[in-house]
Formats: structure tokens, C-alpha cells, sequence
């Protein structure tokens, strides 16, 4: 009896672990794509809407016919907010399920996490948020911005007679890599413009803060000392007591605006903007945004919202990330359909130079070496309705320096994708 | 508490079945892993090669059950349920990253330091570029904090719920302080792109079958370990100090030496866990300190069987096998299924896995 | 009386690490051990006070304990009995006063263990054993020898610690059930098993609270033959309120009363005091 | 082609009539930016009472153009020209503006609001002033200050005067007008002042020496208002603590359930919160401002009956057992996580303070007292004195009292145990899901809301001692306090690295809390 016990534990444990390795759905001919989104944990809040959009993508595509006559297939797996988790998943995606491609990552961690085994394995990632640089992957694409597609523009609409001709800035962040990083660009970045360093004000609050009365009172008393401008990098979950307790202090935005980075329509869900309204936002694409394209890929995610029954599908949004998204698997098809395969150094190749006409109104290119897209970047001002109003736009779209100027050494990188290994 | 809980599973085993049943199936699951990282060294085309994903799966989980077993040590049997058991783990995973990441870098600074433009290393990175000091702190630095901790919690005779709140406060300070970029050990994102270790290339086949093997051994050394303990009378000590701590004082035994060794011995055994872990997973960073991640550690050695040695590891197998499942299988759903887990296993299997085992065989 | 200047030699614990030395039953052991009792007196407790959130639990208790004496401490519930245990095994530290264990260990600036190692023993109100642990097991943890964690990991019973544990076992009668689990014993053997963990640990001091409570009528005629034979080779402090026990024991009694001595003598003249039987019986 | 050809009729009448009388709303609305500015400058310095409602349109974000740019307000859903009788050729553009153009928006009103009848609104215009006068406002202020006859505008017109005046070529006026700038506490004073210590600046010594006395003046009133602030932060938080780890007290402090999904309560109070708020919103908009006091019984009810269940299923049969309750309950948490990460979405949903809750109340001109946290420090006492009245005055709290002290022995007593444990359970749950509508008024309403506070509250039942009420209120405003103190000096990080390391040492300490009964310990 014991012993039989034993080895019917000993064989659950083996089996439950076999599944794991070998968990796979067969299906023939199609091409397999991978999505590698946090559905739970912290950055389910994040993560969740862009895993939904990549499926919204895919069926379009498969609408259409697939990609070289193939239907794409997704495969979705749930990190769960767990970094370690990503780099397990993503190994398990590139060699158990063989996916051609994966989607995924939102923190710079889970990409940090991954990229390793995506250079071992040759994979291909499209990664699609906003981050700090500072890395250039050849078996990564990076549809969101980097800080000279985001962060120095907004500063610059700052300084400007339109933003508020400010001249002083407080640099708030929540203390881990991006905000740090950013703000070390943006100070390097003031300076060069003549900005004195005690006209700078860098803080930091732990992850998960939710008590903003102190720094928004030293907001206060830094703004006394001239016109003033807050550039937030605040993380996720900490925006909304902030706002809150901005709007309840009283701190307005003709007095001291706020230009936040991660701040977008997603995250205005969970917060009354009425207060709010003036505070900016800095992104390459807006829901407001007004042409053909966006008016339809935004009535497409109302649709797919509604007929997925997804939560608070009536009140569905679009954003940046999500954009991003869309436009970095749309580009991928094209360029299968273009390399006739999904090998990744074919598809790398192909990827070169390819251009998309995105929700943003842009004709997107990516950039023929450093493999980030170029996007044209957008101020938005917070509207009663919670969504953006563009008050500011560049002409054309920027190409991204991953590898920022404002920080030693890195004019020594080169500006193309070597493996970091 | 009707059942002496000392006795292991395996000691109960072999008083019914005889040592050569028990002795078989430990050596059977022994040889399975044993011969793991050599089917990974076949070529891929093998029909019985294990592949890199399966290997670092199970390496992994392989470094949770050490955990396990360490946890166990505390709890199970000298009753202080630690919640800053993650701390430990990530200790000992900072300092092998630690010299991982200055074995990347060559003789430059580690990659996240450089673009923060650092110029010079902070001093508590001084010699973690050779290996041996790496080694020292892997145990030093998890030992050292545990015996201040311990020496103090002890001596003011910290126990029970107070004993665990404390520990999870511990832990969720350090993963505060190991977020912050100032702190000098990459912030958030902690350390990755690890790329050779004592030389040899971190992701060859031959490097992963190595540091699986020395899962493999540390797991069997410290199931050993635990296995002696319990059997001697410094384990007896430990039962009594769970179950009647102010009786052994009046016998005469002083409790604060006997906690501090088994809290201090299983904090070490959880550094060198996370040592291991590290170069497998191929990434260390603060999240590892979550206080969540040592609840689940706790979670693991309750559903498995604590008070007994190989519970603990039936458990995070359980659970970690589970997971990578169930992630897969139904991504939305997992977290109900693994909480209505924890709900049945306190109800039902109050002893855990091993207790149902126990019961049906009796 | 503690004026006299102590000899150095004299200065060193009762502890003693090696447990050699030691005579079986504990005979003689007083002399051997260095604890300085040349006045004949095992435990002092002078002026103690302790009062919790303003309950005076002890007032000003004094109280003398003789070597090889075999004392019953009576009193009602409340009167204050176990809170003077715990002052002397350390568990609660008086307000003020003095508590001596013989001429020179200072029991207020010494840990529970210490005093413990020093050679007071206790037995708790409520039996308190290690549920977990076997009969045998209890009773090896409990043995006098090293303590140390290690010492205890390398420990191994000797045949002559073996045949010491035997004895105690045939001694409380629990020979029969040595590999039982000690959570499976009745009330009763409970007790005894307490009781045994203090033989084998050989104290020079036994406090005994409320020792033969759930016991039968043999059993508790038992302890009491036990008891008597312990006393003059150590010394016994027994609260207990079975009157007929303490009438079989005691030499002398005290009795305790709103945390002071209010009487003290043989039983029969406490019980003869009108301010005894006005406790008693006449609140 | 009839419409082509009025189209052009009227675009022509309509240049005649700019031509003819180019109205101020005309001329802003077909201004630039840049021109628009300017525009509103030449305004604050010329108000002109007929163009108030225009800018006030302007403030409210009422202005509209049509397709032909003229210019109309908005009310109520209705285009009226600005001026004249023109009918929009189609459905008018909002104006578009800019935080540059909003401030100058408010100056301009201001300055015409100095026109007003009503004293009140002068004043709140002077005020405005204090903080954006223009030097070319100078001549207006003067006017304004001599006209005035209302005390208080008057002392408000000359304080904002002042302002100006610190530069002015009468070595007299700029005296005085330092002297003044001192009796304010006005944080923008002190850097005008500042600036005034320059000798590049300001050329006289007397004035420098003047400037000098009246800094000094300032920073004292600042330093109370900092410090006033402080204090008052500090409450804020240990209220938020104290309402977070309440209902914490009861399950784990009495009941001794290591409750980990507490935090879950304090998620579910919210989101009940939350739909109170739809509710209202769809069925009864108009009493909208009302909905966090219907929220309070509806969060309390739902989360008492959540606790209840949960109680009665799987926490009965683990009594005694305290770690074992942490590992269920912790199964539990992961569960309702998930549950409304599925019914409500991952991402944070909307809790709108309503208008009595929003804003603050300005004490000091550094010091504004935002009314959600006022009212959260009153509603916290609240909730501390229903608990403490409940548990000390009531059949339940006694029969409370007596189960989680002797089990057994109340149950002798005829004390229904269960049901007893039942709804102490379903009392610290229900406090749980107050916290937790106290909670969604000041921070976001999410699915992990619970696990941001479930740390601090056990922190703070086990602080201030293990059963005691009146610990864990001292614990919490003890911390919160101590958390506002250290976080000026060395950062929110570091601050609560260091109070964290700071309970531990205390602990240390105080093994049993701060308010732990001393007594005869039963073994």
C-alpha cells in the first residue's frame, strides 16, 4: 500500500510536470504566434488589454486570409506578472510550442528577463511600450517610443510660450529603472537648455505609494519659486491617489501642469478627470486622434470589445501600448508576406524599412538598422471625458536614438542591433 | 496533536515497509534526476533528449523544494512560520548574480551601472568578481542577516503570528530597498544577460547539465542534512520547543540557541537555493523578496506535509508543476484553481499531501 | 545573614557540564554541586513585590525555604501561589525585593534557563509535556547533561543515562507505554511523566504545582510516598489543595493569602489560626 | 447651387460685418495662439464690463466657431452668436486652448470682475490678482485700489498692488510695499522678497534691509503653515491606516484568523462603492453627491455577508489553528482578486469624489486641507467608537469578548459560539468594507487595492498589540505620523524602509505591542 502511494505521488508530480513541458495544440498549417502578456498579478491591469488587442489583430489578419495563405494561431500564456516567469515562458513558447513569433512584455524587467533567451534561441519579440533605451537587440522590435520619442519632445512643449514657458521642474518618479533613467536624461536635457540645477527637483516614491500629501505640498512650495512644471513618471496604480490628491490641494493645471509619461486613456478609466483637466500627456498616438484610419481601428476594439464581452466593454479605450501593438503585428505580417517565410533572419531583414499606415495618422516606418519604429510624438491635454485633446504634434515622424545622447558614452554605441552577447 | 510529527515520512516508510522499498523509490526519483542533465547533453533529434525548457523547469523547481525543505526546518519542526523566507533566496541569488554580472562585464562595470554613468564599483561589490568570495557571500549574506535577526527576535522571545509579521515586514523592506536604482544592485530590474560562469558559457548544454546536477546534490545533501537532524536529539529539541517552548526552559535547555542554529542553517540553505536558481532562470531581481513569494513558500511546504522532510518538496513540486500547467492551460483561471487548492488542503489535509498518503495506507 | 564573605571556590554555578559526578537517586548531591547553602537555606524570598497593571499579586512576601525540606505552600485561588513560582523560576521578574537560590545566585538577575541549569526544577499547574515526543524521548530531553545545541547534536545516551531513564520509568510506572507518543497518556500519567522529568533532571530545588490534581486515590498515595522519599536529599515546594495530601507530606506549611505569608507551621497548627479558617471559610 | 450661393452671400455679409465692427469674440476667436495672448493681456488692462461673459464663456470652455469661424457660445447644448444674430453653418468647434491661454483666461476675468457690484466676487478677483497681476496691470490696480469701498477688496487690491510695486521707481512705494509683502504668508512672497536681496535688484539698502526683516516675517508664517501641514498629513495617513486595519483588529486581534484576505474586504467595500456610484449614476443622477453615504451600509452589508460565508464554510473549521487560517484565507484573496479581475477587468475603475469631497479648504496661503481627508479622519473616530461601543456595550461584543477569551467556557455558558464567531467575523469584514469606501474616495479602486494595504495593517494590529483596540489606534496615527516626519527629511523610500526597520526594533522591545496586557501568563 505505502509503497504504492509513494510512486502515484512521485508519478503525479512527474506527469504534472510533463504536461507542463509538453503542452502544445496541434493544428495544421498555421503559423504559430505567440502572446506573452501578464493576465495576472500586478500588471494584469496593464498587460490584459494588450493581449486582447493582439487578438483582435489576428483575427482581422485572418479575416483577410492569413499571412502567405497560412492562418496565424495564437498561443497565449500568462506570465503572471512574475519576471523569472516571462524568461520561462518565453523559452517555452520559442522551443515547446515553436511559435514564429511572440508578442508580449509591458515592464522593462520581463523584456530584460526574456531578451536573453530570445538571442539564444534566435526568437523574434515585438515589444510595444514606451521605455527608457538603452538596449538595441537584434532579435527584438521596439514599437513603442524611446525617450527621444516621448520625453524630450514633451519637455521642449514645456519650455515653449504654448506649454507655459515653465523654468522650473520637478522630476517625480516612482523609484525603479525607467523613471530613473528618463530623469537622468531630462536633467542632462534641461541643462544643455540652461535650466540651473536648483530649478530641478528629482523625487522618488516607493512602489505601490499612495500617500502624495507630502510631495504634492513640496510640489507647491517648489512652485512658488517660479513658473513650474511637474514631469511625472509616476508608476501605474500610484497616478490615481496622486491626481486625486493634486485636484484636492488645489494645485491646478494653469498654475503647475503635470506631463505625465505612463499616464494614458486606460489609466484615465479609473480616474474622475474633471479636475485633471490641462494636465498633459505625452505619447505618439491619442484616441483622439482624428482620421480614417483611427476612426475605424478604434470602432474595431469597440466592436471586438462588445462581441468578446469583455469587462467594462462599454466603455472601451484605446491607447498608445495598444497601438503599438497593433501596428508592430501588422508590420510583422507584412513582412512575411514580403521574405515569403517566417525564418527570423528573413523576416528580420524584411521588417527593414517596412511602413504601415497607423491609427496614429503616420505612416509608420521601422528604422532600416536600429529596430525601433519612427513616430511622430503628441502632447494631449486631459479633457472632462477622460480622453486627450492634441495640443501639440511634431511635423513628422522622429526616429528614435535607444541609445540617448544625453548620456555618457553612449556615443560609442553603434546604431545597429548587436546581440548583447 | 495526536501523531508525533518527528519522525519522517521515510523513517515511518521503512518501519512498515522495510528500508529497501523506501530506499528503492528515493533512488528511482534520485536516478531520474540524476540522469536528466545527461539526456539533455544527447542531441535534439533524440527521442530521449530532455530538453533545455524541461531542464531549466525542473531545475527550478528543484531549487523551490530546497526552499521547501528549509522552510520546513523552521516550521515544521521548531514552529516559527517564516514569511521572509524569500529574502534569503534572493540574497544568496544577489550574490551569485553579483559575480554573474561582473564575469559579463568583463573588466568594466556591470551593464545597468554603466548607463547610470557610475564610475567606480560601490564597495560591497569589491571581489565579487572571484568566485569563492561569490560563494562566501552566497552564505554569508543571507547567514549574517538571519543571525541578527534571529539573535534579536530570539532573545525577545518573538514567536507565532509576531514571529511571521516581522519576517514579512523584513522582507518587504529589503525588496523596497533592493528597488531602489541608489541601492547598487539594478533597481527594479535587478541583474540579467548573464553570460559565462567560472568561463564557460552560461546557456551551453553542458553548463545547464552542471548546475543542474548541482541542484541535484545540494537538494540530496540537504534532505540529508534535514534527515540527521531530526533524527538526533538536537531535533527532539526542536519538536519540544514547538510544541512546550517554557517546559524545555524549565529543563534547562536555553531555546535561543537551538532557534538561531535551525533559523540560521535555513536561511544559508535557502541562499545557496537561490544561488543555483539564479544562473538557471537567468534573471535576480526584487520580486523575489515580494512578501507574496514566501507565503507561497509557506503554501507549499502546508500542502505537502510540514513536519515531515519529504513533504515539503511533494508540495512545491506540486504547486510550481501545477502552475507552469495550468499558466498555459487556462491563463485566466489558474489563480482560482490555485487558491481553492489552499482552501481544500487546509480543510481536508490538515498534515498535507503526505497525511493523505499516511491515512490511506493505514 | 548573607554577610559573611562567600570562599571563591563557592562562586561557581551548580551547573555541570560533563554530569559526571553524579550519584543516582541524587544523594549527596547537595555537597557536590558548589551551590552554597552553609546556612542551611535553599531559598530565600524577602520583601518581594509584583503587581500587574496595578494588581498587587505578591505583597511584601517573605519566605524561607530550609535544604531537604519538604514544604506545602496552601492558600485560596488568587492568594498568589503561582506567581511566586514564577519570580522564582525567573518567568516573571519582581518590582522589588530579594530572591536567592542558596547564598549566592541572585535568582532576579537570572534567566529562566540559568536558573533552571542552576538546579530548580518546576512541575506546572497544568501537566506539560512534550505531546509530540515519546514517554522515553521526554524523559532523555529532561536528563541532566549537556544542554548546549552542540552538545545536542552530537549526543548519544550512554548505557548508564539508559539505565537512569529505566529506572525512572519503573519508578512512575510508565515502563510499559516508553515508546507511546506522551500527547496519548491520561491525565494521570501525564503528571507522572512531569514528575519523572524532574527526577531525571535532578534538581536540588523541586517546585511542585498542584502535583497530584486528576490523580486516583493510589496514585496520590503514591506521589506522596515518592515525595517523602525525594525530600531531605532535595529540597520540595508543593502547592496543593488537597488538604489530605498536604496532611500526608508536610512537615511544614505556609499559607499564602493576598499575595503575602499569612501563617506559617505544621498543619495543624495553620489550620488552628482564626486568621486561616477566616480566609477559608469566612469571607 | 442655392446653397453654394447663400453660403457666399453670407460669408460676405459676414466680412462686412467684421470689417464693420470686429466684436472682441470675433477677435479671439480668429486669432493664433500668440495673438490670443495678447489679446487677454490688453484686456486685464482694460476690463471693460460688457466683455465678462465672454470670458467667462472662455473659462468654462464655452466658446465654440463654426466651419466659418464666427464666434458662439454654448448653453446648454445651444450655439448663440456672440455677437450679432448669426446662425452656426454647422455644429460648432469647441475653442481650443492651452494652459498658457487658461491662465491669462483668469487674470483677465479677474481684472474684470473688479467691476462687480457683488463684494464677494472682488474679493475672490483681487486674490486671483495677488497671484498673476501683470506690471501693465499697474495703472488699473491704482484705479481700482482709490475707487474701492469695500475694506477687505481694498486690503486685497493693495496687497496684489504691492506686488507690482516692488519694482517701482519711488523708493517710498517700494518701501511700503515691502512692509506689506511681510504680513502676508504668501509662499510667492517669499520669492519676490527673495529677489529683492540682489543688490543687482534692488539698489537701496533700505529696502534690502526692509526686504530682509519682512523674509524673516514670512518664513515664520510659512514654517507654521509647513509644519500645520505635517501634522495634518501625518493624521491623514494614520486615519487611512487606522480604517484599512479596523476590521483587521476584529478578525485577526479577536477572532486570531491571520486573516489574508482582509485586504479583499477593504477591495470589495470599494468596488461595492463603485457600483452604488453607477447606480446612482444611471437611475438617479441627481442625487448623485449622495452616493458614498448609500455606499456606507451597501459596502458594510456586502462585505459582512462575504465575510459571513466565508466564515461558515471554511474558517469555522480552522479555530485554533492560526497559521493554517493564513494559508486559507491567502487561497481565499487569490480567489476574489481574480473574481472581479474577471467581472470588473484588470484595470482600476472610476470613483469620482462628489463635489462635497473634492477641493479642500485653504487655512493658510500654504496650507489647504483637502475635505476627503477631513472627512476620513472624522469618519475613522466614527468607525472607532461605533467598534469600541459595539464590543463593550452590546450582548454581541460581550458574548464576543467572552468567546475569543475562553472558547469553551463561554460555550458552557450557554454563549451560541458559531453564531457568535459568525458575526464577529461578519462585523470585522463589514468594518473592512467601510475602510475599504473611505479607501476609493482618496486612492484607485482596482483589483490589488487589498494587497497594497494588507502589509500595513497587519503592521499595525501587531504594533499596537495583539486584541487592543486602543493599540491599533495609537499604532496607526503613531505611524502615520512617523511616516510624515521622516518622509521630508529623507525621501517616501527610504522613510518607509526606515519605519519598517524601526517596528521591527520595537517589537524587539515590546514583544506583545504597545498596549499588551501584563499579566499571569497560562501555560
Amino acid at each position: 500500500m505505502q509503497r504504492r502511494n509513494l510512486i502515484k505521488a512521485f508519478t503525479l508530480t512527474a506527469s504534472i510536470a510533463a504536461m507542463g513541458m509538453t503542452w502544445t495544440v496541434q493544428a495544421a498549417e498555421t503559423i504559430k504566434v505567440g502572446i506573452l502578456h501578464s493576465l495576472s498579478g500586478t500588471m494584469a491591469i496593464s498587460e490584459t488589454s494588450l493581449k486582447d488587442m493582439a487578438l483582435m489583430t489576428i483575427d482581422e489578419i485572418n479575416a483577410k486570409g492569413g499571412v502567405n495563405g497560412k492562418q496565424l494561431e495564437a498561443v497565449v500564456v500568462d506570465p503572471a506578472s512574475n519576471w523569472p516567469l516571462f524568461a520561462e515562458k518565453g523559452r517555452q513558447l520559442l522551443t515547446q510550442d515553436k511559435v514564429d513569433v511572440v508578442f508580449g512584455c509591458w515592464t522593462s524587467v520581463s523584456r530584460k528577463s526574456v531578451l536573453p533567451v530570445f538571442e539564444e534561441l534566435n526568437g523574434l519579440l515585438f515589444y510595444p511600450v514606451q521605455y527608457e533605451g538603452e538596449e538595441m537587440s537584434p532579435n527584438v522590435f521596439y514599437t513603442g517610443a524611446a525617450p527621444n520619442q516621448q520625453a524630450i519632445p514633451a519637455v521642449e512643449y514645456l519650455m515653449s510660450e504654448d506649454g507655459g514657458a515653465a523654468k522650473r521642474y520637478f522630476l517625480l518618479g516612482t523609484d525603479y529603472v525607467y523613471p530613473r533613467t528618463t530623469n537622468k536624461i531630462l536633467r542632462a536635457f534641461l541643462i544643455s537648455k540652461g535650466v540651473a540645477e536648483k530649478d530641478i527637483e528629482e523625487v522618488y516614491t516607493p512602489f505601490g505609494h499612495s500617500d502624495y500629501q507630502t510631495i504634492v505640498a513640496n510640489i507647491k512650495k517648489f512652485s512658488a519659486g517660479g513658473k513650474t512644471a511637474v514631469i511625472s513618471t509616476v508608476n501605474g496604480d500610484s497616478n490615481v491617489p496622486f491626481y486625486k490628491e493634486l485636484a484636492n490641494q488645489g494645485l491646478e493645471a494653469t498654475d503647475v501642469p503635470v506631463v505625465a509619461f505612463s499616464v494614458g486613456e486606460e489609466e484615465l478609466r479609473g480616474i474622475d478627470t474633471k479636475p485633471l483637466v490641462g494636465h498633459l500627456a505625452a505619447w505618439n498616438y491619442f484616441q483622439s486622434v482624428e482620421n480614417p484610419v483611427n476612426t475605424e481601428f478604434v470602432a474595431k476594439w469597440k466592436a471586438y470589445a462588445k462581441a468578446k464581452n469583455l469587462p467594462g466593454a462599454d466603455k472601451a479605450v484605446t491607447n498608445d501600448p495598444m497601438e503599438a501593438t497593433y501596428v508592430g503585428i501588422n508590420m510583422w505580417a507584412q513582412a512575411v508576406e514580403k521574405a515569403g517565410t517566417t525564418e527570423v533572419d528573413k523576416v528580420r531583414e524584411a521588417l527593414y524599412g517596412q511602413t504601415f499606415a497607423a491609427p496614429s495618422g503616420y505612416t509608420l516606418t521601422m528604422d532600416k538598422t536600429n529596430h525601433h519604429l519612427h513616430k511622430p510624438v503628441m502632447i494631449g491635454e486631459i479633457q472632462e471625458d477622460g480622453q486627450f485633446s492634441v495640443v501639440w504634434e511634431t511635423s513628422s515622424p522622429v526616429r528614435a536614438q535607444p541609445w540617448s545622447p544625453f548620456i555618457e558614452g553612449n556615443d560609442k554605441k553603434p546604431d545597429y542591433a548587436v546581440k548583447s552577447n | 496533536m495526536t501523531m508525533p510529527m518527528n519522525q519522517t515520512l521515510l523513517a515511518r516508510a521503512s518501519a512498515k515497509l522495510g528500508p529497501q522499498a523506501s530506499m528503492a523509490i528515493g533512488l528511482l526519483v534520485l536516478a531520474v534526476l540524476l540522469a536528466m542533465p545527461l539526456l539533455h547533453l544527447l542531441p535534439a533529434d533524440n527521442a530521449l533528449h530532455v530538453s533545455a525548457y524541461s531542464l531549466t523547469l525542473v531545475g527550478k523547481i528543484l531549487c523551490y523544494c530546497i526552499v521547501a525543505l528549509a522552510l520546513d526546518l523552521v516550521w515544521g519542526y521548531a514552529g516559527l512560520l517564516s514569511l521572509g523566507h524569500g529574502l534569503f533566496f534572493a540574497l544568496g541569488g544577489y550574490a551569485m548574480g553579483m559575480y554573474l554580472m561582473r564575469e559579463a562585464a568583463g573588466d568594466g562595470l556591470p551593464a545597468f551601472m554603466s548607463f547610470l554613468a557610475w564610475t567606480e564599483l560601490p564597495w560591497y561589490w569589491y571581489g565579487t568578481s572571484n568566485f569563492l568570495w561569490a560563494l562566501c557571500l552566497v552564505v554569508l549574506a543571507p547567514g549574517l542577516l538571519a543571525l541578527v535577526f534571529g539573535f534579536f527576535a530570539f532573545r525577545s522571545r518573538i514567536k507565532g503570528v509576531y514571529f511571521s509579521i516581522m519576517t514579512q515586514a523584513l522582507t518587504f523592506a529589503g525588496m523596497l530597498l533592493f528597488f531602489r536604482n541608489e541601492t547598487g544592485f539594478g533597481g527594479n530590474n535587478g541583474f540579467t544577460n548573464f553570460r559565462t560562469i567560472l568561463g564557460f558559457d552560461i546557456t551551453s548544454a553542458h553548463t545547464r547539465a552542471v548546475l543542474f546536477l548541482a541542484t541535484v546534490v545540494l537538494l540530496v545533501a540537504s534532505l540529508y542534512l534535514g534527515w540527521r537532524l531530526a533524527r538526533s536529539k538536537f531535533g527532539r529539541v526542536l519538536t519540544a520547543l514547538r510544541d512546550a517552548e517554557n517546559r524545555l526552559m524549565f529543563c534547562g535547555y536555553d531555546p535561543r540557541g537551538y532557534k538561531l542554529f535551525i533559523w540560521v542553517l535555513s536561511a544559508v540553505l535557502c541562499g545557496l537555493a537561490g544561488a543555483l536558481y539564479v544562473p538557471q532562470v537567468g534573471i535576480i531581481n526584487p520580486s523575489e523578496m515580494s512578501p507574496t513569494n514566501s507565503i507561497e513558500a509557506a503554501v507549499w511546504v502546508a500542502l505537502g506535509g510540514r513536519g515531515t522532510l519529504i513533504g515539503p518538496l511533494l508540495g512545491a513540486g506540486l504547486v510550481n508543476g501545477m502552475k507552469s500547467w495550468f499558466t498555459v492551460a487556462f491563463p485566466e483561471y489558474w489563480l482560482f484553481a490555485l487558491g481553492f487548492l489552499f482552501i481544500v488542503v487546509t480543510l481536508f489535509l490538515p498534515k498535507g499531501v503526505i497525511g493523505l498518503l499516511r491515512r490511506k495506507s493505514s | 545573614m548573607r554577610a559573611t564573605p562567600v570562599p571563591e571556590f563557592m562562586l561557581e554555578p551548580a551547573y555541570d557540564p560533563s554530569g559526571s559526578g553524579r550519584d543516582p537517586i541524587g544523594a549527596g548531591a547537595l555537597a557536590s554541586k558548589g551551590l552554597n547553602v552553609r546556612h542551611g537555606t535553599i531559598l530565600t524570598l524577602e520583601d518581594i513585590n509584583v503587581s500587574f497593571d496595578g494588581f498587587k499579586a505578591l505583597t511584601n512576601l517573605t519566605l524561607y525555604i530550609g535544604v531537604g525540606e519538604l514544604r506545602c505552600i496552601i492558600g485560596p485561588n488568587g492568594a498568589g501561589k503561582t506567581t511566586m513560582m514564577d519570580v522564582i523560576t525567573g518567568k516573571t521578574r519582581p518590582d522589588n525585593g530579594v530572591a536567592y537560590f542558596g547564598e549566592t545566585l541572585d535568582l532576579t538577575q537570572m534567566s529562566e534557563v540559568e536558573i533552571a541549569q542552576s538546579g530548580i526544577g518546576r512541575k506546572f499547574q497544568k501537566p506539560t509535556v512534550f505531546e509530540a515526543l515519546s514517554v522515553f524521548e521526554n524523559l532523555e530531553l529532561a536528563q541532566k547533561t549537556n544542554k548546549s545545541v552542540w552538545a545536542s547534536l552530537r549526543a548519544k545516551l550512554t548505557g548508564e543515562q539508559k539505565d537512569r531513564i529505566d529506572d525512572v520509568l519503573q519508578t512512575i510506572k510508565l515502563d510499559a507505554s516508553r515508546q507511546r507518543p506522551a500527547g496519548l497518556l491520561s491525565h494521570g500519567q501525564k503528571q507522572f511523566l512531569e514528575i519523572g522529568m524532574l527526577l531525571v533532571q535532578d534538581p536540588q530545588l523541586l517546585l511542585l504545582d498542584e502535583p497530584v490534581a486528576g490523580m486516583t486515590d493510589a496514585e496520590t498515595e503514591f506521589t506522596a510516598e515518592l515525595f517523602k522519599s525525594l525530600a531531605r536529599k532535595h529540597s520540595l515546594m508543593v502547592v496543593e489543595h488537597d488538604m489530605g495530601f498536604v496532611g500526608s507530606i508536610a512537615d511544614h506549611v505556609t499559607v499564602l493569602h493576598q499575595g503575602s505569608v499569612l501563617a506559617e507551621g505544621s498543619l495543624e497548627q495553620v489550620q488552628a489560626d482564626e486568621r486561616v479558617i477566616e480566609v477559608y471559610l469566612g469571607r | 447651387m442655392p446653397t453654394v450661393v447663400t453660403r457666399i452671400l453670407l460669408s460676405l455679409l459676414l466680412l462686412l460685418s467684421l470689417a464693420a465692427h470686429a466684436g472682441d469674440a470675433q477677435d479671439f476667436v480668429t486669432a493664433n495662439p500668440a495673438k490670443q495672448a495678447s489679446l487677454l493681456e490688453r484686456w486685464s488692462a482694460a476690463p471693460d464690463a460688457a466683455r465678462l461673459p465672454l470670458l467667462e464663456a472662455l473659462q468654462q470652455g464655452r466658446v465654440a466657431a463654426d466651419s466659418a469661424k464666427t464666434a458662439f457660445i454654448e448653453t446648454a447644448g445651444n450655439y448663440q452668436a456672440a455677437e450679432g444674430e448669426a446662425q452656426p453653418l454647422d455644429t460648432p468647434k469647441k475653442l481650443r486652448l492651452n494652459n498658457r491661454l487658461r491662465g491669462l483666461i483668469a487674470t483677465a476675468v479677474a481684472s474684470h470682475q473688479l467691476l462687480v457690484d457683488d463684494p464677494v466676487l472682488r474679493l475672490a478677483a483681487a486674490q486671483q490678482l495677488q497671484k498673476s497681476a501683470k506690471p501693465a496691470q499697474l495703472q488699473l490696480l491704482n484705479a481700482q485700489v482709490a475707487s474701492e469701498t469695500d475694506d477687505a477688496v481694498r486690503d486685497a487690491l493693495t496687497l496684489a498692488l504691492a506686488n507690482l510695486q516692488l519694482v517701482d521707481s519711488d523708493l517710498a512705494v517700494r518701501l511700503a510695499a515691502v512692509r506689506l509683502l511681510g504680513e502676508t504668508g504668501d509662499p510667492l512672497a517669499r520669492t519676490r522678497l527673495e529677489t529683492l536681496l540682489d543688490p543687482a535688484v534692488e539698489s537701496d539698502p533700505t529696502v534690502r534691509t526692509a526686504a530682509e526683516t519682512s523674509l524673516a516675517q514670512v518664513k515664520r508664517k510659512l514654517l507654521i503653515g509647513e509644519l500645520l501641514g505635517q501634522a495634518f498629513s501625518g493624521l491623514s495617513l494614520g486615519s487611512i491606516l487606522l480604517l484599512a486595519a479596523l476590521g483587521l483588529a476584529i478578525t485577526f486581534g479577536l477572532l486570531g484568523v491571520i486573516n489574508m484576505a482582509h485586504g479583499e474586504m477593504l477591495m470589495l467595500g470599494a468596488y461595492s462603492t463603485y457600483m452604488v456610484q453607477v447606480l446612482f449614476q444611471r437611475f438617479a443622477p441627481e442625487a448623485l453627491a449622495l452616493y458614498p453615504l448609500v455606499a456606507l451600509p451597501v459596502a458594510f452589508f456586502v462585505t459582512a455577508a462575504i465575510g459571513m460565508a466565508l466564515e461558515r464554510t471554511v474558517i469555522r473549521h480552522l479555530y485554533g489553528r492560526p497559521l493554517e487560517t493564513l494559508l486559507a484565507t491567502w487561497g481565499i484573496s487569490l480567489i476574489l482578486i481574480q473574481l472581479v479581475r474577471v467581472i470588473f477587468g484588470a484595470q482600476n475603475v472610476e470613483v469620482a469624489n462628489p463635489y462635497w469631497l473634492s477641493g479642500g479648504i485653504q487655512v493658510l496661503p500654504n496650507l489647504v486641507l483637502p475635505y476627503n481627508r477631513i472627512v476620513i479622519i472624522g469618519f475613522a473616530l466614527f468607525v472607532v467608537v461605533l467598534t469600541w461601543l459595539l464590543l463593550n456595550k452590546t450582548r454581541l461584543g460581550l458574548n464576543v469578548r467572552a468567546v475569543t477569551q475562553n472558547r469553551n467556557m463561554a460555550a458552557c455558558c450557554g454563549v451560541p459560539t458559531g453564531r457568535v464567531d459568525m458575526l464577529a467575523f461578519g462585523l470585522g469584514s463589514g468594518i473592512a468594507g467601510l475602510g475599504g469606501v473611505a479607501l476609493s474616495q482618496i486612492g484607485n479602486v482596482g483589483p490589488d487595492l487589498g494587497q497594497s494595504y494588507i502589509i500595513d495593517s497587519f503592521l499595525v494590529v501587531v504594533l499596537g498589540g495583539v486584541g487592543q483596540l486602543a493599540g491599533s489606534v495609537m499604532a496607526a496615527f503613531g505611524l502615520g505620523i512617523a511616516n510624515k516626519i521622516l518622509e521630508p527629511q529623507i525621501g517616501a523610500v527610504l522613510g518607509k524602509i526606515l519605519i519598517l526597520a524601526l517596528i521591527i526594533l520595537f517589537i524587539q522591545k515590546r514583544p506583545q505591542g504597545l498596549f499588551a496586557l501584563k499579566g499571569r501568563v497560562i501555560d
